[in-house]
């Protein structure tokens, strides 16, 4: 019922926008009303998950296909999600009551942001592939126009071109996935794909087009090239949901069709998707690394992080199909897990960049810098976040990690001897992922809010509106608070997936709260909770320690420097200069990285510049060849607008006399 | 009273074949007149064939047909043509894309497909129809055949005009068949469209000569 | 004896420990160089003095920087006080495995990083920069070393572990063998010796550690020096009680098995010390592009430890 | 009584209107005073067509309405309705521009009136000779109309449609006479070989290899005037000179007759059982005629041909959907004839609009629609992506059945079709986005010239379309809905 309204608020809430646009007020009105849509639906996905879990509500609407209607259902999937979704929905409309009015065009902005959300949670609770797809396509529509919101600028317009396209390619994936799923017979409800057996072939089939068409969504690669050119291209507030929440979508989707809907999926599939998802860790979050934009540096990491949760998906089938549940459920927890926090954590990260963007209008790395003196709030929420997705304990980013690696270590228990050599592999790039995450964060936070300011703008810089620190506030606390008392999410996610797994498994099974023990006391465990009050005590006891022994002056003086003191800020480190080692020895060989630098003329005053080229290989190797046989194609096509009358009758005769000869061969 | 049907049928399949041969010296000649000459022959056999038909379905609205035939296609046109090309002062020599030699292989291959296609199908049907069915798909061929070979746009007319006789063969000689003289009606208005076209063409001087390839020097969309 | 108990002693003993291990450290290194060297308890007095001078701190920095230092500390010796040394049984034991231990020695690196490149002078940079392209290696290896240990022992909790391995379950294993390899060379990257980092060193390009606390004074730098020394003594303890824990107390061992223990600890730590002065004496360090080579060796036999196991199965 | 009878046939309205007023405004001289009239008449029509959804009249020799036709000719008469309206603003200024002189509106009023009656005597028709011979005679019509300006492109594209489409037409009376020589054994002599509802009763006992020789000159022949590659030549630059509100009812109407034709015959094929299965030819057909439109859309400068090669596209989808054949294909291919026709009409009323103000037909002079202006620049973004095929729009229901079904029956026909409309989906987009946003072109008429009512007017029929299709792509009503499953049943 609850849930019913906030939907219905939401287009009605674009309509408002649409009419009273040119008020001054009607954005304060749009954001809160959205605010206020996302905590019903929040609201409503916890009732639901803490309420009956078992019980899935349905509710069929007389539109939609004619002879199939409108169905739609929630079940603990679907609530589960509801509640990632609406988390983040509701921080972003919050921060967009004062954001939205700095970006450029607020017009082109607030009609589309309801109706992203009422798309996004449409997805969730659609229950037939009709309504399921309208709502993907429309989440996909709404979200081109948000990208389009600053449309004077090429790139912006590129970036859309590209995103609407993949659109398009991933529908028109999942379009066939469904139709094999429903069969010729034309029941799209997703009770009759449960219930429909699928031929070999056809389940091959379904899972390779699901994995393309949502994997295109998530962002895996190589269908990732949208992504950081489309997510940093919204405004802030827009980017973090589709980089935090539409991602999740995605991955929604796929573990709807692949344990839900498809039911037996083969443990081949298992290993695919944990390479897969390996690989794009690995690369996504090397491209973070060596971004200026944080923006798209944000977006990257999206790519690394959805690539962690899809090793979770993978082993979770893998374990699944060869009889495992108990693992399975375990890896599935943690994918599930990850996706939380991760949409948890770098909606924080997207608006932090927005309150940067607000403060100095700068995104630009080198263009950044002792912020956190200026802006003490963003500084301390954007480090908690920082220091969340680098997976450190006891932030809700490590627990995740810790639950897949453990799953991880469990793979070699598994018969196929692909998974014995392959999940070491995978553990390996998970685990190289982790450190390069943290490497680039590191690097983040370190150039942008520390050290001296490298500009005008962030000299200038001053602390965000209330309303946006206390988002950026809240969603920190968030961060904390999954990592501090993971055994409480674990349960009710172990909870959430039992339909779809077929046992109930408690994480934290052995020990009990607070100790994370998912394989048993003996396989070793984990305690965010108790590290938290040690390491608070061990804290304090330092600093008592110190200040008992020592004396307590302090004393501001310039940088040391080695001696030689340098007041340009010029002078530190960059983003760029930071990023080199890594640079060389991990680009050079996947991205081509290269360096020129030009040094001056002896005598010759002129700076000395060091460029650096990245060639994305991806997006060379597969998009660009693509785009060119296109054209290749269509030149040859295009002779065909300028025959003459008599050639286009030749073409006629020449139809009519081979269809002539068709019948002739054909007939008996 | 057989012998009788038979030699009803033998003449109807004598015209048939007579308009059949029109259509082939259609391909033959060179020169322009040439050709106006041959169309007008083959129109009077046509005439002919539709009077004939009349006469042994005793349906009288054939006379029509074989009326309009004879009056518009027989003689209306060829003047009509005749007087055009002395006044544009078109080119009396027919410009071929294909040899006439290779024209006339083609036309014959064309001819041979008709009739394999239609004698082994039409069984059933009525033996009077049989054979002039495929000499009808062959005439329509023909003429098909004949528009994409010319460049000059009054031997493209000529090639229409023998299309459709073609198909007014077929029409007529579909036993019982309704509608054809509304359906030659039809056709004559298309084919004085069509010479109207040309007139109007030339007198705004939208181009210097009937010849095709001056007329789509445009062709829409260059970029 | 209770775990609580022997908790608190193993808190305090880490600690306590870990200035005496660097001093000894030191001591042989200068008598390998012929040098007569200073007391091994040189590193106590060092800290006591760096705690009575006052803090000096740049305009330019945060709190963040003025943080680092404890964090740092906190968190290394967490990390220090959750692996057996002397006894398996260990209150915190349960709370962080392996995994969880590479993590927490990644926030002191996080937190150290972020106080080099706080100040905004081009060595902390240097510094932080080298720091995390060293740890985006030595991580994973640790965690491939983990992950072999995890399939060996079947746990991935260090006490498991060592019940695991004098319970006598793996004799002479190559994985064992590659798992220790690799676990070498990380400790020997993650403290900063020779051949990746000279602790010694101040000569500006070849700083790593030293870089990034170099704007560090007073008590701060007390508190970074000790982080540093509690994590030499904790990866000495590491090694010891993953790859020769014998002498360990387990649960129940009663007053003497624990005396035994602290014993063993004892002359664990110190046979690694020195094994660690002389390697370092005997070799240069290298070139900062060579740590990838050397790092992603360490990570290769990781992975091999792994691989190998199941060689051994098949064959 | 009879003549009462006849009073009470909708039918008798529904031809009598349009041919009368063709009659009337041939002779009359004002145009502002024609264009109303026009208005008048077509709204006249479509009440009329709306009639027969509360009296459908029993079929005659002559005429007869059944659950194809019936929707099909509220649909002509009501896109030509809305069309009219558009016609009304447009011609304003074009007149305005000097390129209309009174005496062409008096011939292109009257023109529009009798193009009007001839597609919906060839929908009503109950003869396939008087389908056949409306279907010529709405040919001429247009051929008229596309030349309206006179000029060499015009001309030329006039010349082009004319020739092809007679050759098109002779085809088809060729096809025509065979299927009447297949039914005339059973039927007899005379125009009960020549009627559907009779045919279609007995179409068991026809002569099946007559049929499928038939239905090669039928396909050709009409597939022409559908636009099917390779017979499309003519159908690009027919749209692309004509005036905008031609361009709009022949893509949007002509289009559906001319395939009406074609299934009609597909019907009898059907319902005889013995032929050759004509599917294949169709799918073959259609998908040349999705692809070569596909690759065409990226080399298209010229906005109006933008479109007619994407009405080519649509029209492939279409004939391909009722080639794969079955209820759900079928009814695919129905609900895509309604949604393209009212759809790419709407898209032609903006894009009259845009080249009116824009002053070009040229692509690349136009940019940033939305920011000049809003109403019509969203309008056209909106229609845009409902003909590329995204939901909330009808296309999208449709193609989704489409694809849907034949992946799950015959996948390797399915990737080629998933590629194609993926194809004409990127070329669409990229066109669209640069004519909707940017910077817009300097010195380009900010806002519409000439009175409120002008601009409403010209405003309001693609707005009308787009609610609809909008509605559509939701939820359809109840009866279409039976009509659709009928008539999927019938085309087998």
């Amino acid at each position: 019922m609850l849930i019913a309204a906030a939907f219905a608020t939401l287009p009605a809430l674009s309509l408002f926008a649409l009419l009273f646009g040119r008020r001054a007020w009607s954005h304060a009105v749009v954001y809160l009303g959205c605010l206020g849509a996302s905590l019903c639906l929040l609201a409503g996905g916890l009732v639901h998950l803490g309420g009956h879990p078992g019980a899935a509500p349905t509710l069929v609407l007389p539109f939609g296909l004619p002879w199939v209607e409108a169905h739609f259902r929630l079940d603990n999937l679907s609530a589960l999600f509801m509640v990632i979704v609406d988390l983040s929905a509701a921080a972003a409309s919050a921060f967009g009551i004062a954001y939205g009015s700095h970006v450029p065009e607020p017009r082109r902005v607030t009609p589309f942001f309801p109706l992203f959300l009422f798309g996004m949670n449409g997805v969730l609770v659609a229950d037939d592939a009709f309504m399921f797809l309208v709502a993907w396509e429309f989440m996909s529509l709404a979200s081109w126009a948000l990208v389009l919101a600053d449309h004077t600028r090429a790139e912006n317009r590129k970036a859309a071109m590209v995103y609407l396209t993949m659109a398009g390619f991933g529908t028109f994936c999942l379009l066939p996935c469904f139709g094999l799923m429903a069969g010729p017979g034309g029941d799209y409800t997703f009770a009759a794909m449960r219930v429909h057996e699928l031929a070999p072939t056809a389940g091959f089939l379904v899972v390779l087009l699901v994995l393309l068409g949502a994997g295109s969504k998530a962002g895996l690669v190589p269908l990732h090239a949208w992504l950081p050119l489309a997510h940093p291209a919204a405004p802030s507030h827009v980017s973090a949901l589709m980089s935090g929440v539409m991602t999740k979508v995605a991955l929604y989707g796929l573990i709807r069709v692949l344990f839900d809907l498809h039911g037996e999926v083969g443990w081949q599939w298992g290993a695919a998707m944990m390479v897969v998802g390996g690989v794009t860790a690995v690369l996504g979050v090397l491209y973070a690394v060596l971004q200026d934009d944080l923006k798209v540096l944000l977006a990257y990491s999206t790519v690394e992080n959805i690539g962690v949760a899809v090793i979770g998906l993978g082993l979770a089938l893998a374990f699944k199909d060869s009889g495992e549940p108990a693992l399975a459920a375990l890896a599935l927890v943690a994918g599930l897990y990850h996706a939380l926090n991760h949409s948890i954590f770098k909606s924080l990260l997207f608006l932090g960049t927005g309150a940067i963007l607000t403060a100095t209008g700068e995104k630009s790395l080198n263009a950044l810098g002792g912020l956190l003196n200026r802006m003490p709030w963003t500084g301390a929420a954007f480090l908690v976040g920082a220091a969340a997705i680098s997976a450190l304990p006891p932030l809700n980013g490590f627990v995740s990690e810790w639950l897949i690696f453990q799953s991880l270590f469990q793979g070699p228990s598994l018969p196929h001897w692909a998974m014995k050599f392959g999940v070491p592999v995978v553990g390996a790039l998970l685990a190289l992922a982790a450190a390069l995450a943290a490497a680039c964060f590191v690097r983040a936070y370190g150039v942008a809010f520390l050290g001296r300011p490298r500009s005008e703008a962030a000299r200038g810089a001053v602390e965000v509106p209330a309303v946006m620190r206390l988002t950026l506030v809240v969603l920190a606390a968030l961060c904390v608070l999954l990592g501090a008392m993971p055994v409480v999410v674990t349960d009710s996610l172990s909870g959430v997936i039992a339909p779809l797994i077929g046992v109930h498994f408690p994480v934290s099974a052995d020990l009990g709260w607070p100790w994370l023990s998912p394989v048993g006391a003996t396989r070793g465990s984990y305690s965010g909770t108790v590290l938290v009050m040690v390491g608070a005590l061990m804290f304090g006891a330092a600093i008592l320690a110190v200040h008992g022994l020592g004396v307590r002056t302090l004393r501001r003086a310039a940088a040391w420097d080695c001696g030689h003191v340098e007041d340009n800020p010029a002078s530190q480190y960059t983003g760029d200069s930071f990023a080199q080692p890594l640079r060389r020895v991990f680009a050079a060989t996947p991205f081509r990285a290269r360096e020129t630098v030009e040094m001056p003329e002896p005598g010759d005053l002129g700076p000395a510049r060091h460029t650096v080229h990245l060639i994305d290989p991806v997006w060379q190797g597969l998009y660009v060849s693509l785009g060119r046989l296109v054209d290749a194609i269509a030149d040859q096509v295009n002779r065909l607008q300028f025959l003459t009358v008599r050639r286009y009758l030749l073409m006629m005769f020449a139809t009519l006399v081979l269809l002539l000869l068709v019948v002739a061969v054909r007939q008996p | 009273m057989e012998q009788h049907q038979a030699l009803s049928y033998d003449v109807a399949h004598l015209i048939g074949a007579t308009v059949l041969m029109a259509g082939f010296g259609l391909l033959y000649q060179r020169r322009l007149f040439a050709v106006l000459n041959t169309f007008a022959f083959q129109a009077l056999a046509l005439a002919a064939a539709a009077a004939w038909q009349a006469r042994i379905q005793d349906a009288p609205h054939l006379y029509a047909t074989a009326a309009i035939a004879l009056v518009f296609k027989a003689l209306a046109v060829p003047f009509a043509l005749h007087w055009l090309v002395e006044k544009l002062g078109i080119h009396r020599t027919v410009e071929t894309a294909l040899s006439i030699g290779w024209t006339m292989i083609v036309g014959v291959a064309l001819v041979a497909l008709s009739i394999l296609l239609v004698l082994p199908v039409t069984a059933g049907a009525a033996a009077l129809t049989r054979e002039s069915l495929a000499l009808a798909m062959s005439v329509v061929l023909l003429g098909l055949l004949m528009m994409i070979t010319r460049h000059n746009a009054v031997t493209q007319v000529v090639g229409f005009m023998a299309l459709e006789n073609g198909l007014l063969l077929a029409a007529v000689s579909a036993k019982g068949m309704p509608l054809v003289v509304e359906i030659s009606i039809a056709f004559s208005v298309l084919v004085a469209m069509t010479l109207f076209g040309i007139f109007f063409f030339r007198i705004r001087e939208r181009f210097d000569t009937l010849d095709l390839h001056y007329l789509e020097t445009y062709r829409g969309d260059r970029h | 004896m209770n775990a609580a108990v022997l908790q608190l002693v193993q808190i305090v003993l880490v600690v306590a420990l870990a200035p005496l291990v660097t001093g000894w450290v030191r001591l042989v290194k200068s008598r390998l160089n012929g040098r007569r060297g200073a007391s091994p308890f040189q590193p106590y007095r060092d800290i006591y003095r760096l705690l009575q001078k006052e803090a000096i701190v740049a305009h330019s920095a945060s709190w963040v920087f003025r943080a680092a230092p404890y964090v740092t500390f906190a968190a290394v010796w967490l990390a220090a006080s959750v692996i057996p040394t002397f006894s398996t049984d260990l209150a915190l034991a349960p709370a962080a495995d392996l995994i969880a231990l590479v993590a927490l020695l990644a926030i002191a690196r996080f937190w150290t990083a972020l106080a080099g490149m706080d100040v905004g002078t081009a060595f902390g940079g240097i510094g932080a920069s080298r720091e995390m392209l060293i740890a985006s290696l030595a991580e994973p290896a640790m965690l491939m070393v983990s992950f072999s240990l995890s399939l060996i022992a079947g746990t991935t909790a260090p006490v498991k572990i060592v019940g695991f391995v004098l319970s006598g379950g793996v004799g002479l294993d190559v994985s064992m063998g590659l798992a220790l390899a690799a676990m070498v060379m990380v400790s020997i990257a993650e403290n900063g010796r020779i051949p990746i980092d000279n602790p010694a060193t101040h000569l500006e390009l070849t700083m790593v550690h030293e870089a990034m606390v170099l704007e560090y004074s007073g008590r701060h730098l007390a508190m970074m020096e000790g982080a540093a020394m509690v994590r030499l003594t904790l990866f000495m303890a590491l090694i010891g009680c993953l790859f020769a824990p014998w002498g360990m107390a387990q649960a129940g061992g009663g007053v003497d098995g624990i005396l035994v223990g602290m014993g063993a600890f004892l002359a664990r730590t110190f046979v690694l010390a020195t094994a660690l002065a002389v390697f370092e004496t005997a070799i240069a360090k290298m070139r900062v592009f060579r740590y990838a080579d050397f790092l992603g060796g360490a990570l290769l036999l990781g992975l091999l430890a792994t691989i190998f196991l199941y060689v051994s199965e098949a064959v | 009584m009879i003549a009462s009878g006849l009073l009470h046939n909708p039918l008798l309205w529904i031809l009598s209107v349009p041919l009368a007023s063709a009659g009337f405004l041939a002779v009359l001289p004002n145009w502002r005073l024609a264009a109303a009239l026009n208005i008048v008449a077509s709204a006249g029509t479509f009440a009329a067509s709306l009639m027969l959804f509360v009296h459908r009249p029993e079929p005659t020799r002559l005429l007869f309405i059944d659950d194809f036709n019936i929707y099909l000719v509220v649909l002509t008469a009501f896109v030509a309705f809305t069309t009219t309206i558009f016609s009304a603003a447009y011609i304003g200024r074009e007149t305005e521009a000097q390129r209309l002189s009174p005496l062409h509106l008096r011939f292109y009023h009257s023109m529009y009136q009798a193009f009007v009656f001839t597609m919906l005597l060839a929908l009503t028709a109950n003869n396939t000779g008087v389908m056949w011979v409306a279907v010529e005679a709405a040919t001429l019509t247009t051929v008229l109309m596309v030349s309206l300006y006179r000029t060499r492109e015009a001309i030329e594209a006039a010349w082009k449609y004319f020739i092809l489409c007679s050759v098109g037409i002779g085809l088809a009376l060729f096809g025509t006479t065979l299927v009447y020589l297949a039914a005339q054994p059973v039927m007899g002599d005379g125009a009960d070989a020549m009627a559907w509802t009779l045919m279609i009763k007995r179409a068991g006992a026809f002569q099946p290899d007559l049929l499928n020789l038939a239905f090669v000159f039928v396909l050709v022949g009409y597939g022409t005037k559908v636009g099917l590659a390779p017979l499309h030549a003519w159908l690009p630059d027919a749209h692309a000179e004509g005036p905008t509100p031609i361009s709009a009812v022949l893509s949007g109407l002509l289009l559906n007759v001319a395939l009406y034709a074609l299934l009609r015959f597909k019907m009898l094929i059907a319902a005889n059982g013995h032929t050759l299965t004509p599917g294949p030819l169709m799918v073959m057909m259609g998908l040349s005629s999705l692809f070569l439109a596909a690759f065409m859309l990226y080399r298209r400068g010229d906005i109006k041909r933008l479109f007619a090669y994407s009405s080519i596209e649509h029209m492939g989808v279409i004939t391909f959907a009722f080639g794969m054949g079955g209820p759900l294909a079928n009814f695919a291919g129905l609900m895509h004839m309604t949604m393209h026709s009212l759809t790419k009409s709407a898209i032609f009323f903006a894009v009259g609009i845009i080249t009116q103000n824009a002053g070009t037909k040229s692509i690349a002079g136009i940019r940033g629609l939305t920011t000049t202006h809003p109403v019509l620049g969203w309008g056209f973004v909106v229609a845009v992506l409902a003909i590329a095929g995204l939901p909330p729009m009808g296309v999208f229901m449709s193609e989704f059945l489409v694809v849907t079904s034949t992946f799950a029956r015959e996948p390797l026909l399915a990737v080629p079709l998933i590629v194609g409309l993926l194809l004409a989906f990127g070329a669409l987009v990229s066109r669209l986005q640069g004519m909707a946003f940017g910077d817009p072109v300097p010195g380009v008429i900010v806002h519409g010239t000439g009175s409120r009512l002008a601009t409403i007017m010209a405003h309001l029929p693609l707005w009308a379309h787009m609610t609809l299709v909008v509605i559509a792509g939701l939820w359809l009503p109840a009866p279409l809905v039976a009509w659709f499953q009928a008539v999927a049943k019938l085309l087998g």
